[in-house]
């Protein structure tokens, strides 16, 4: 399951629905909105998707996930609008059988939704300017 | 042919808009991305940008037909 | 932080201790118990621990991790006493600047626990048996 | 001298206790488990195990002292 949210990311109610009986495992990755980023300090971020493509791409993004990995379940989902630092901007969320799938599905999944899937972030500095990130850009 | 484009991110603040149809005789989002930065100025290169049409990603060569929705999409930086 | 746990582990609350302006990770791990261990059904677990000891070298653990890797903070609890398939047996939470340390932290400092602390796992099956595993066994 | 000794796992189960006060010879854990082998039966090697000294890892060669709580630590199976 891949959604954009509109609204705070419920972590735990999120891991609760990867739970079953043959899963031994756990991971999830959140990523949380830091007060700087390659020095410069960050105020706030916005983040925009291209919401009928990005659920799709990262539906493929889960299902290739479950398919290259010995996963019981796999999840994501990201944030959209205006964030606050400290706030949770995705979650990523992995259950297996055993913890090396977990560990291994869970950072390819975050890795491929930050190359693949069409969300972008606006940074917002504490010096009043902002600046969409275009990460190959350099 | 007309159009739908959508922009996204520094597309989006460059064009001013999110939206737009576009009355075009491009055939392929090659060209209508070739119009499209000659009116907005957009500095960006084909060569960073995908292309999605009707909520695919698709080749720059793909023919458009008449009420296509075309994306281009920059570099993303979900996460 | 290591601690051992009579009561259900509440990982959302845990989570939220590892958070910090700096952090843009945090990778958690959870260990539940599952159903079925090397092919047999299993109904329950119960779980002993050298507390003394295991706090201490959980410590040591954690206080490693974060010397080895790139982290913010890092925390384990581990549950002793009976628990029933589907729960919580062990949660690992990191939080780093990025991912990549954050991921290895949270695997290292699962694979070491597992190692190193005197915690014994004692498996009751659906025959009735039950048995303490001590892996080096095979 | 007077030792305490606390039993986990399948140490604890064969030996049907937790702890006991062990009033013995033994200078040292290696001779310690050698008797306390013969007295529980316990099957495992010493090879297995390791040794805790008053709560901290230690060698099983280390001088024990009286009074000392001893813990002979089986194959750990957490997580």
């Amino acid at each position: 399951m891949f959604r954009l949210s509109e609204i705070p990311i419920d972590a735990a109610a999120l891991a609760h629905e990867l739970a079953d009986a043959g899963a031994g495992a756990c991971v999830t990755f959140e990523g949380w909105v830091r007060d700087r980023n390659e020095g410069r300090a960050v105020r706030r971020l916005g983040y925009q998707a291209y919401a009928l493509l990005a659920v799709a791409e990262g539906e493929r993004v889960l299902a290739e996930a479950r398919a290259k990995f010995a996963v019981v379940d796999a999840a994501c989902v990201h944030r959209v609008g205006t964030l606050e630092v400290g706030e949770l901007a995705v979650w990523v969320g992995v259950s297996a059988a055993h913890r090396g799938a977990a560990f291994d599905a869970c950072r390819w999944i975050i890795d491929e939704v930050k190359r693949r899937v069409p969300i972008w972030k606006n940074e917002h500095y504490a010096d009043g300017e902002s600046g969409w990130l275009h990460p190959d850009n350099k | 042919m007309n159009y739908r484009v959508l922009y996204f991110a520094s597309l989006r603040d460059r064009a001013g808009i999110d939206a737009e149809q576009v009355e075009s005789r491009a055939g392929d989002a090659r060209g209508l991305y070739a119009e499209l930065r000659l009116r907005h100025g957009f500095s960006m290169t084909e060569e960073r940008l995908r292309v999605a049409i009707n909520g695919a990603f698709a080749p720059w060569e793909q023919p458009l037909h008449d009420g296509d929705e075309v994306v281009f999409i920059p570099p993303v930086s979900g996460g």
